[in-house]
């Protein structure tokens, strides 16, 4: 397909489209695992035994392997893909420093995740949520990640576009705000220089508000800030429509980035933190909900007049339902930081909904859509092998997801409920065992819920790397269905 | 406005610097300013460094990673000071590098499970959590009563943690490891322990060879015992 | 590149002018309600600022309006579900045992604080039903090994047995092997006549060089048929009560190495009201003499 | 070659090097499986990076013949 506003008067760029190959794939594979893991850890929960007792497979030595492979491995590697194809693409250039560095960065990306998965079952884990690798990684992991900086603004900064895009925008402020995050969470001090452990600079409430400081701003800018930045490209380009408005990109993006930091306290509501960033922690928390709403508006109003385009498109259906669960759950946020809400949810399986409402609504289906968007287009295909499949991906996982937040809605407002019950001569009306008791038939529902959101994945791994070998399943059976659809730019 | 925005547009390292800014702010008010304001940490007694056997116990706690089912953090909360006790100071948790408050309760909290069960308890739930426990989700930790407690570094563990800000003594360094075999054998005199590390509770060890469960147990049954509330004012518990 | 503002043919707003790789934008204005609600929210955080503790300074940050501190609001719903129950949980813990079961008031009281108390910290030894487990005595049946009455059960949950409590129930088993008071050869015979008594079915040969062996070491402590003694807490065989097995190798295992379980004394985490109305919900549980 | 490609190369040579020198002090499993993994990776890097190089060099040269 001809691009002609691009390359008009300009020559062409041979772009650096085999590393955002190589993290394409590797997204992929890191999904299945970190869902695999998921359902796993979703099955201990329901049935202990299958702990086994092996040191290795415990849930406590097991639980940040999932979430390690499902934020940095399986969403990383979708961040890093797409921000070094969206670069080039809207720099109108190729990536600054050559293939080596690039290969180099997702190489050494690769080491970082499978090196922090085995010390995770080995037992060398610093206790800090998602910051677990200890300090040896974490220096390693600062390596890779500067120089992934310099690439993104060196090829920023040789772009032939006058204008910076707002996508990349967001994936700077992702990258250098997780520098920064990574470096102060990660202060620590070893025992011994060529030994694993070590011991945290900070400690006790200050710790605490450093490491939740950094934790929901891994939320705030891994999870959201890079994911919007995807989606200011993917959206666009799936539904061939301008985005809805730049004036809206500019003030959500600042305010943004800047209130997003401040929200950190919300995870230590009525704890030993003191109650002034406590309130800080919550007024910051209701103030972002707008400007996370503004990613949501822009998103959403781009495809005015293109809602068509979702029948014909399946990248489309992915990222237009990611945005609607990115709004619900940039709402249910906000209103869990509110410190009576709060007392409520916190501790409770409320915020594990939450955080998959998040992860998987919007995480994984803004990465599912830009992932079925860029094969055909990475490996110059015309249309993806079956429409259909996608299609089936693309329920199988939403009923999934309803499965999982649902169940853990239920769960957590149960637990919390009960804990907090009293009876009529004011004495606690529940032991801690019996919300134990009561939760089983939903933790039973949320593992059946991931089964289902892995299934789809595994159809969406097939569907891709039959359209990668260039085979076309419905291509004879509904040939205009998928000529129409999608919009894929081969060869430019 | 958005004519002057052009400029930032333009501009890679000015976006650059501008975004690293409008991060930086949040932070540094929240943070630092929990290190200036004296009452962060409540001026209470009682509360001690770990003894090498309680810290070697609490790197096991963080090395399964305990902390994703079980909170140390009693909130100020009515049903939760009276489910647990007392709610939690900031106090309790000055000298644990890193703090271990928690983010999830599929099991209770554990800010003061210090000398609630007794150790048989402690050693017959940890290797097999459902058969004193029924409704128990937690995993076994009979590997833990299997391997024998590495203690050859924990001089050099408490030196660690004295340069991060811990208040380890000379005797204390010097202590180590024999404090640490004498609190793994409840038949040893423990009185030289206690004097260094007061209410430090013996683990039931075999007095051969300490295994990583005694060292466990001895950290868990410190837990939330350090403070006495009834020897400290309401005055002192403002933050 | 040049830019050319163009008008977008569906909305009907102008584009900004800028291209990349075929994506254009519009220069839409912000909507209104987004604008508004986002001012009302920023409303909303700052009077959050002026009535609560908020804003850090140097030393200290600002206290708030509302003098508002959430661990005295704490003690405060602590104070108000204590008022509930304050004047019977008083009454509990000054009257006697026989005055609290004749008021019916008094009892509901005293069962709805037992049964909570209980769930939240006996429940783990003994059992959600006091069924017991391995090493911890069943509450639910009819024997005890300190004392069944519901005073006797007050002062077990009041000082603990061996527990650091000055008044803890105390004694000690001697180790009979691991002491050298028994051979290995007479502490089989003790268990073998220890397994007649449980009333398993085929006894060692050695029973009766048990019996007597039982009757020096033994008998002083569980009693010359086994009935027990509870001013030591030692177990009554004869009731066929044992709390770790009653099979062969776990009885010489008893005998040559004693495990002593050990209950800590509650009298440091639950008031005396509390404590007699966990006597009085254990002793209902079935066993109570 | 470009000098860029000589840079990580380099860099990733002086990593091979802190890891085999981390395996050879390795105080604990983990660091010396990690030390032994980055020499192992560093060592098959540079492979890549040379045999990268050759392929870019016979394919100019299969290019140049048919050209």
């Amino acid at each position: 397909m001809v691009e002609p506003l691009v390359s008009a008067g300009r020559a062409p760029v041979e772009y650096n489209e085999a590393i955002v190959r190589k993290f394409i794939i590797a997204a992929m594979f890191w999904a299945v695992v970190a869902f695999t893991v998921g359902v796993y850890l979703a099955s201990e929960l329901s049935w202990p035994q299958l702990n086994f007792g092996l040191s290795f497979l415990n849930f406590g030595r097991l639980r940040p392997v999932h979430t390690s492979a499902a934020i940095f491995a399986f969403g990383g590697c979708a961040l890093l893909g797409t921000s070094f194809h969206v670069v080039q693409r809207t720099c109108h250039a190729r990536l600054w420093g050559g293939d080596a560095l690039a290969n180099f960065i997702f190489w050494g990306f690769q080491f970082f995740i499978v090196m922090a998965a085995l010390s995770y079952v080995m037992g060398y884990s610093q206790s800090r949520e998602y910051a677990e690798p200890e300090w040896h990684l974490d220096i390693w992991l600062t390596i890779v990640w500067v120089l992934y900086l310099l690439v993104f603004v060196g090829t920023l900064m040789k772009r032939e576009e006058p204008h910076i895009y707002v996508a990349n925008w967001f994936y700077l402020s992702f990258i250098v705000t997780v520098a920064m995050l990574h470096l102060v969470n990660n202060a620590a001090l070893p025992v011994h220089w060529a030994g694993t452990k070590s011991y945290s600079y900070f400690s006790g409430a200050q710790d605490a508000l450093v490491q939740w400081w950094y934790g929901h701003n891994a939320v705030g800018f891994f999870l959201t800030a890079g994911f919007l930045g995807m989606m200011y490209y993917f959206i666009p380009k799936a539904a061939n429509r301008p985005i809805y408005s730049y004036r809206l990109s500019i003030v959500h993006f600042w305010s943004l980035i800047f209130i997003y930091i401040w929200a950190g306290p919300h995870h230590l509501h009525w704890t030993a933190l003191p109650d002034w960033a406590q309130t800080l922690g919550m007024a910051f928390s209701i103030m972002l909900w707008m400007p996370s709403w503004g990613g949501m508006i822009n998103g959403l109003m781009t495809l005015s007049g293109a809602w068509d385009k979702l029948r014909t498109e399946p990248s489309l259906g992915f990222s237009v339902t990611a945005v609607g669960f990115y709004g619900m759950s940039t709402f249910e946020g906000p209103v869990m930081s509110i410190r009576d809400v709060n007392a409520l949810s916190h501790y409770t399986d409320w915020g594990i909904g939450h955080v998959h409402s998040g992860s998987l609504g919007w995480v994984a289906f803004i990465s599912f859509g830009a992932i079925y968007y860029l094969v055909p287009v990475l490996w110059h295909q015309k249309a993806l092998y079956s429409a259909r499949l996608a299609a089936w991906h693309y329920w199988i996982a939403t009923l999934g997801i309803v499965f999982y937040i649902s169940a853990m809605w239920v769960a957590g407002i149960m637990e919390g409920l009960m804990w907090r019950a009293y009876d009529a001569n004011g004495f606690l009306q529940y032991s801690f065992s019996e919300s134990v008791v009561a939760v089983h038939p939903f933790f039973v529902i949320r593992m059946l819920g991931g089964v289902l959101f892995l299934i789809g994945a595994l159809m969406m791994v097939y569907n891709l790397v039959m359209t990668a070998r260039g085979r076309f399943a419905d291509a004879a059976a509904s040939p205009p269905r998928l000529a129409g659809g999608l919009a894929p730019a081969v060869g430019d | 406005m958005f004519i002057r925005h052009e400029v930032i547009e333009k501009n890679a390292l000015l976006l650059l610097v501008l975004s690293l800014l409008a991060v930086s702010i949040g932070g540094l008010v929240e943070i630092v300013p929990t290190f200036t304001i004296e009452t962060t940490v409540e001026h209470v007694k009682g509360v001690r460094p770990y003894s090498p056997l309680e810290l070697r116990g609490r790197d096991i706690y963080v090395r399964e990673g305990c902390y994703v089912c079980h909170s140390q953090m009693i909130r100020a909360l009515r049903d939760e000071v009276e489910r647990y006790g007392h709610y939690s100071l900031a106090a309790e948790s000055m000298y644990d590098h890193p703090f271990q408050w928690g983010s999830k309760r599929i099991g209770p909290d554990l800010a003061r499970v210090g000398g609630k069960y007794s150790n048989d308890w402690h050693y017959a739930h940890l290797q097999a959590p459902r058969s004193v426990v029924p409704e128990s989700l937690m995993p076994n930790y009979g590997f833990l009563a299997q391997t024998p407690l590495d203690y050859a570094d924990v001089a050099d563990r408490m030196r660690t943690n004295r340069a991060v800000g811990v208040p380890y003594t000379e005797e204390d360094l010097a202590n180590a490891t024999a404090d640490l075999l004498t609190q793994a054998n409840p038949a040893a005199d423990q009185a030289a322990l206690v004097a260094r590390y007061p209410k430090a509770i013996a683990a039931s060890g075999d007095g051969r060879t300490p295994t990583e469960l005694d060292a466990l147990v001895a950290y868990l049954q410190v837990l939330g015992t350090m403070v006495d509330f009834a020897d400290t004012s309401e005055e002192q518990l403002k933050q | 590149m040049p830019t050319k503002i163009e008008k977008d043919e569906h909305s009907g707003t102008d584009t900004t002018g800028h291209v990349w790789d075929g994506v254009r934008e519009l220069n839409t204005p912000l909507p209104k309600w987004w604008v508004w609600v986002y001012a009302a929210c920023v409303v909303w955080g700052f009077a959050l600022f002026l009535l609560y503790p908020s804003i850090p300074y140097g030393s200290g940050y600002f206290h708030g309006l509302l003098g508002y501190s959430s661990r005295v609001e704490a003690m405060k719903g602590v104070a108000e579900m204590h008022a509930r129950h304050a004047a019977d949980m008083d009454r509990i813990a000054s009257a006697d045992f026989a005055t609290i079961k004749a008021d019916p008031k008094l009892v509901a009281t005293a069962e709805a604080a037992g049964r909570i108390a209980f769930a939240n910290n006996c429940q783990p030894c003994h059992g959600a039903g006091g069924e017991g487990h391995v090493g911890y005595p069943a509450l639910g049946d009819d024997v005890w090994l300190w004392g069944g009455k519901v005073e006797d059960i007050a002062a077990t949950i009041t000082h603990g047995i061996r527990s650091t409590d000055a008044d803890a129930r105390n004694s000690q088993m001697p180790s009979f092997g691991a002491d050298g008071q028994l051979t290995a050869a007479q502490i089989g015979a003790v268990a073998d006549y220890v397994s007649t008594l449980y009333g398993i079915a085929t006894p060692g040969p050695d029973v009766q060089k048990g019996a007597a062996l039982f009757a020096d070491n033994c008998a002083v402590c569980h009693g010359d048929k086994g009935q027990g003694n509870r001013e030591v807490g030692a177990p009554p065989l004869a009731a066929k009560v044992h709390l770790y097995g009653n099979d062969r190798a776990t009885i010489v295992a008893q005998i040559t190495r004693p495990r002593m379980g050990v209950m800590p004394n509650w009298n440091t985490r639950l008031d005396p009201a509390t404590i007699k109305s966990l006597a009085l919900y254990v002793h209902a549980l079935g066993g109570g003499e | 070659m470009r000098p860029s490609d000589w840079l990580v190369g380099i860099m990733m040579a002086v990593f091979g090097l802190v890891g085999l020198v981390l395996v050879a002090h390795a105080y604990d499993d983990e660091m010396y499986l990690f030390g032994a993994c980055l020499a192992g990776f560093a060592l098959i890097f540079d492979y890549g990076l040379v045999k990268a190089h050759y392929d870019a060099t016979d394919r100019a040269r299969a290019r140049a013949d048919h050209g």
